[in-house]
């Protein structure tokens, strides 16, 4: 029943990134890319991992690409679609994404031949354990990853307040 | 014209004037009574005046013995040229003066004897005179409630000082004045036309302007829109 | 890139000054105004007003129309008030023509003049409320405007243009009908003003939006020639009806409302008691009004003696002049009218410097401009 | 399964079809409400005491030129409305509406909820910007800085009671509240709720997105027709959500005595509703900074204090 739905976002996704990164209007870009941030929440609810889900949802479709959006939309667009879009980095960007590709088939060849349904089966138990997904979630981030999390606030913190000093020079 | 209208006016009993005229006796009757008192109003000039005023003016007239007249004569002399009232009372006391002294005089005015408010200033086109332009300034004393009009004289082409550094309210009044009489009033920050557009030919408040407009050549209207474009009527 | 500069400039990012027009359609302009605000960011470093949008040459028309013919103009210069205009026009040639007008006109002239500022009041109130978002305190307003419309129409026949006055009094003596409505109308107007004050007066939103707003200290207001309610409200006690009585207005007792601040907060008070004290003239004006005719007696041909007059009375917009010079003809050699919007609307540039440009439109509103008397 | 999915077809259409008629007829509450607070009538003249009027205001905007502005970025300009509209819509999937009619009963039900909503927020922006307008342009503008502003106070409004139902999922919520309404228990996280709900609506004394005597209309300025429409049901739309979530969250979503609960549901939102509109009628606008201020100086605190009494009392109890 699954699987229909699987090959919608999975497709919707890979069409709307291809999208995103040839598209010379950049404003039609940016929605390209909540696009495939709505299909990736989408394939995320899939694999039961419903509160990154709305997360996604949440913080990068609702928030971080309103941001994008913000910014994007004061440019001057019929400027921007003039400029030249491909940079002379061909060889380079190709050598990488070679790598990269190279990387993802090596995963889905494990994938393949590892049997996943054990992984799958011991990771739901682990999830039931703590009685459902968000509060796994909850209770990882507070005991086993409490330091980096911290951490990563507090960077939070620091580029928040640079951001305001840069902002608004005098307070 | 004044003398008459005076002596006509003061011969009538105070009747006539009546519920309508309420003002002008309760002003008048008020500036007598504050005329000696006032120390800012008579105290700069009360005491030269007092020695020179009697042997030069006759003291019978009325207009002369008001706080305000007396001040601008001891600020100017001899240099005034005219001063009338219609009603005989202080309300519309009007003098003309200089125009070269015209903002010395509204600095003096409004900074010893408390003219601190200018109600209006507009022209006037009089074309048989020999200075044709007059501005008028309405003058007035908010502590004292009391009026003055000041009225400046102007050949064709002669330029007004402004008074924009005196009262701010000058600024749109002189413009207005300039848009419709094309009277220059010399230092004002931006003399522009206010409420006809820009590009606007003639002064329409001048006499000799048309009220038809025939008498420009095409009008306005018609520079604007092409006669093809027009009724056949209206074209030329 | 050919001369070396002495000293690098160092490069501070800045931001442009952004140019915004506002009007002449703009809703909040309240007619065919056009401010022209340069933006800093947020706040209004310089203001224009384009004016003249609406210029009808009432000046030179009145030049060539007789001195009876000219009162029907006068209504379109403030029409929302226009009885005051009449009355300001109608008493200048009254002087000039040194007439005796009977009690009765005056008084009815005062019941009349006092109903236009209660009206144009409330159409002020009205609208500068809708711009700040209160939308109920508009229909209010009307609801209770409308009945002053319609003693206008049962005394005089119209309602926004009302022709008033005569030169020589009012000509016909309106109908017992329009004392006994007009009593009842200062009975009840002052009950439903409660609704306004409670809508607004204590508003928190209401006061965020008006206290400290668009402030213009005494000697500004004096020195820029502000008049009426603005004056007023920056805490000048200048009222023509107090200061040079017209009409019939020494016979009455009432107070002037000064404010404290000078903000848009001020300006709605002063003219909310404004409104208050004219209830208190009518009703006194309604209760001592003498019998007797109600017109003088006017030449066919008015012909006043040469001379000039200034007479001003107390619009409900501020001092409303009109300055006539006669030749001794039946036509007005000048008229000229001292346009108290006009003047007052001189202040928009000191009240908008340096505020927020959100605050624009309320400030333009607390001027209480109407464009038709702006421009004539 | 093929069962399945028609139920749940059927349950969405009943769901989605209830929820715009009464979208539509809230326009005319609100007409006739206001209207009756402003010692007016509102509409009278389609059918009986104006009853019809939404019906021939829909075929007056479905039958109206469509009109597309020559600056306008089409596809974008097209799509912004539906992006306005769909979320209002898809939020209603979660809602309970009584105690087993529910399209998606998901673990997350809050958190879909604001997330959904949340990208309504880019059907104003897309329309603001697609426009080609300057007005407009500044309306979106305006209407996403405050919008992404108080959603954050929406989302740590609904923390408090979300702790004390110590569940994310809807129907959790509301038998949460078996004993005793959340209102009880958070009268100041509905006090927030609440105000944010009306500031991320744009409604009075929030409008300034679409202030008319200020930005004429703001982002849909440019819009007209059926465009328009969509904009005007999403914003009611987005009214009954708040309403929906407060009375799931705060008072007890379907639970009520007697009367089944779908009766009770939708009385709580009505009376919600009827608190917006009551507020149009009453309040000024507030201007741009004092509403950023108001948000982030005051609400934003009180929701942080909220969170921690809440917790601290749970801790202690």
């Amino acid at each position: 029943m699954e699987w229909p739905f699987f090959i919608i976002f999975g497709l919707g996704m890979l069409i709307s990134s291809l999208l995103v990164i040839t598209r010379r209007n950049v404003v039609h870009a940016a929605l390209y890319l909540l696009l495939t941030l709505f299909c990736a929440a989408a394939l995320y609810v899939m694999l039961e991992a419903e509160f990154l889900a709305a997360i996604q949802v949440l913080i990068y479709a609702g928030a971080i690409m309103m941001l994008y959006v913000f910014v994007i939309m004061l440019i001057n667009v019929r400027e921007s679609m003039a400029e030249r879009q491909w940079q002379r980095q061909k060889v380079a960007a190709g050598v990488i994404g070679a790598l990269l590709a190279a990387e993802f088939f090596v995963i889905l060849i494990k994938g393949i031949w590892v049997p996943s349904a054990k992984t799958a089966e011991a990771a739901k138990a682990a999830l039931n354990a703590y009685g459902g997904n968000t509060e796994a979630f909850g209770v990882t981030l507070y005991t086993e990853f409490l330091f980096p999390f911290e951490v990563v606030s507090l960077l939070l913190l620091a580029a928040m307040i640079g951001a305001i000093v840069i902002a608004k020079r005098e307070i | 014209m004044t003398e008459e209208n005076q002596a006509a006016e003061t011969d009538q009993p105070e009747g006539d004037d009546g519920s309508d005229e309420v003002p002008p006796p309760a002003d008048s009757s008020e500036e007598t009574e504050a005329s000696p008192e006032p120390s800012e109003g008579t105290g700069a000039f009360g005491e030269g005046e007092g020695d020179e005023a009697p042997p030069e003016e006759p003291p019978e007239d009325p207009l002369e013995s008001l706080a305000c007249v007396k001040a601008v004569r001891a600020f100017l002399g001899d240099e005034v040229e005219e001063v009338t009232s219609f009603t005989g009372g202080a309300d519309e006391v009007s003098m003309t003066v200089p125009a070269g002294r015209v903002r010395a005089l509204c600095a003096h005015l409004k900074a010893e004897h408390g003219f601190n408010y200018l109600s209006d200033l507009c022209g006037v086109h009089y074309p048989e005179r020999e200075k044709p332009f007059e501005v008028v300034y309405q003058l007035f004393a908010l502590n004292r409630s009391e009026r003055l009009r000041l009225k400046v004289r102007l050949a064709d082409g002669e330029a007004a000082p402004s008074v924009v550094e005196v009262w701010r309210t000058a600024d749109w009044l002189e413009r207005e004045a300039y848009d419709m009489f094309g009277i220059e009033f010399e230092g004002h920050p931006d003399l522009r036309r206010i409420l006809l557009p820009e590009d606007w030919e003639g002064f329409p408040l001048r006499k000799d302007y048309p009220i038809r407009g025939d008498g420009f050549g095409l009008t306005w209207v018609e520079r604007q829109i092409p006669s093809t474009s027009r009724p056949m009527t209206e074209r030329k | 890139m050919v001369q070396a500069s002495p000293q690098p400039e160092r490069i501070v990012p800045q931001t442009e000054e952004l140019v915004v027009n506002m009007g002449p359609q703009h809703p909040s302009t309240h007619g065919v105004l056009r401010v022209i605000l340069q933006l800093d960011g947020e706040i209004v470093r310089h203001t224009e007003c384009e004016i003249g949008y609406l210029h009808r040459g009432v000046e030179k028309i009145g030049e060539n129309l007789n001195y009876g013919q000219f009162v029907p103009y006068t209504d379109r210069t403030d029409y929302v008030a226009s009885p005051s205009n009449n009355l300001g026009y109608v008493e200048a040639v009254e002087k000039l023509l040194e007439l005796d007008v009977p009690i009765r006109a005056h008084y009815i002239r005062v019941i009349t003049a006092e109903l236009a500022r209660i009206s144009s009041h409330l159409l002020w109130l009205g609208t500068h409320a809708l711009d700040i978002g209160a939308m109920t305190v508009f229909l209010y307003c009307f609801r209770d405007r409308e009945k002053i419309l319609d003693l206008f129409e049962v005394a005089y026949g119209a309602r926004l243009t009302v022709h008033s006055f005569r030169v020589g009094g009012v000509y016909e003596d309106p109908a017992q009908q329009f004392f006994l409505d007009c009593e009842r109308f200062v009975r009840e107007f002052p009950r439903a003003m409660y609704d306004y004050e409670d809508l607004l007066t204590e508003n928190r939103i209401w006061k965020a939006r008006t206290r400290g707003v668009a402030t213009l200290s005494a000697e500004d207001a004096i020195d820029l020639g502000a008049s009426g309610p603005i004056l007023r409200a920056s805490g000048v006690a200048f009222d023509v009806r107090k200061a040079e009585p017209y009409a019939a207005y020494d016979d009455f007792d009432f107070t002037v409302p000064v404010g404290k601040n000078g903000d848009i907060y001020d300006r709605y008070l002063v003219r909310l008691e404004e409104m208050r004290q004219s209830c208190y003239i009518i009703e006194q004006a309604v209760a001592d009004l003498p019998t007797g005719k109600t017109m003088a007696r006017v030449p066919r041909t008015m012909k006043p003696k040469e001379g000039d007059v200034y007479h001003r009375i107390e619009g409900p917009k501020g001092e409303l002049g009109y300055y006539l010079v006669s030749d001794g003809t039946d036509r007005p050699f000048r008229l000229r009218i001292r346009p108290p919007s006009f003047v007052n609307l001189q202040t928009l540039p000191l009240l908008l410097k340096d505020q927020l440009v959100a605050d624009a439109v309320a400030a333009i509103g607390s001027i209480d401009i109407v464009l038709g008397e702006v421009d004539r | 399964m093929v069962l399945e999915v028609l139920f749940a077809l059927i349950k969405i259409v009943i769901v989605w079809g209830t929820v715009s008629l009464l979208v539509a007829y809230m326009t005319y509450f609100e007409r006739k409400l206001i209207g009756h607070m402003q010692v007016r009538l509102g509409p009278m003249r389609v059918g009986p005491h104006g009853l019809l009027q939404p019906i021939a205001d829909g075929l007056k905007l479905f039958l109206k030129e469509d009109i597309i502005p020559r600056e306008a970025d089409k596809a974008v300009f097209i799509l912004a409305p539906l992006f306005a509209l769909i979320p209002a819509f898809v939020v209603y999937s979660v809602i309970p509406i009584s105690s087993g009619f529910v399209i998606a009963n998901l673990n997350i039900g809050l958190l879909f909820v604001v997330g959904v909503s949340s990208l309504g927020i880019f059907g104003i922006v897309m329309a603001g910007w697609a426009s080609g307008s300057k007005y407009s342009m500044l309306g979106g503008f305006r209407s996403a800085a405050q919008m992404i502003s108080y959603e954050i106070f929406l989302g740590f409004a609904l923390v408090g009671p979300l702790m004390l139902a110590g569940s994310l999922n809807m129907l959790d919520i509301v038998e949460a509240q078996k004993e005793t309404w959340f209102i009880v228990y958070q009268p100041l996280a509905f006090v927030l709720f609440f105000i944010a709900g009306l500031a991320e609506t744009n409604r009075i004394p929030f409008d300034l997105p679409e202030a008319e005597t200020e930005l004429v209309a703001g982002f849909h300025t440019e819009y007209s027709g059926m465009k328009f429409a969509f904009f005007f049901l999403a914003e009611y739309a987005n009214m009954m959500v708040v309403c929906s979530i407060a009375a799931v969250v705060f008072f007890g979503g379907y639970l009520g005595p007697g009367a089944p609960g779908a009766h009770w549901f939708i009385l709580k939102v009505f009376i919600g509703m009827f608190f917006m509109m009551w507020l149009r009628a009453t309040l000024p606008r507030l201007r741009y900074d004092q509403l950023m201020g108001l948000g982030w100086k005051l609400m934003f605190p009180l929701a942080l204090a909220n969170i921690f009494l809440t917790g601290l009392l749970m801790y202690l109890v």
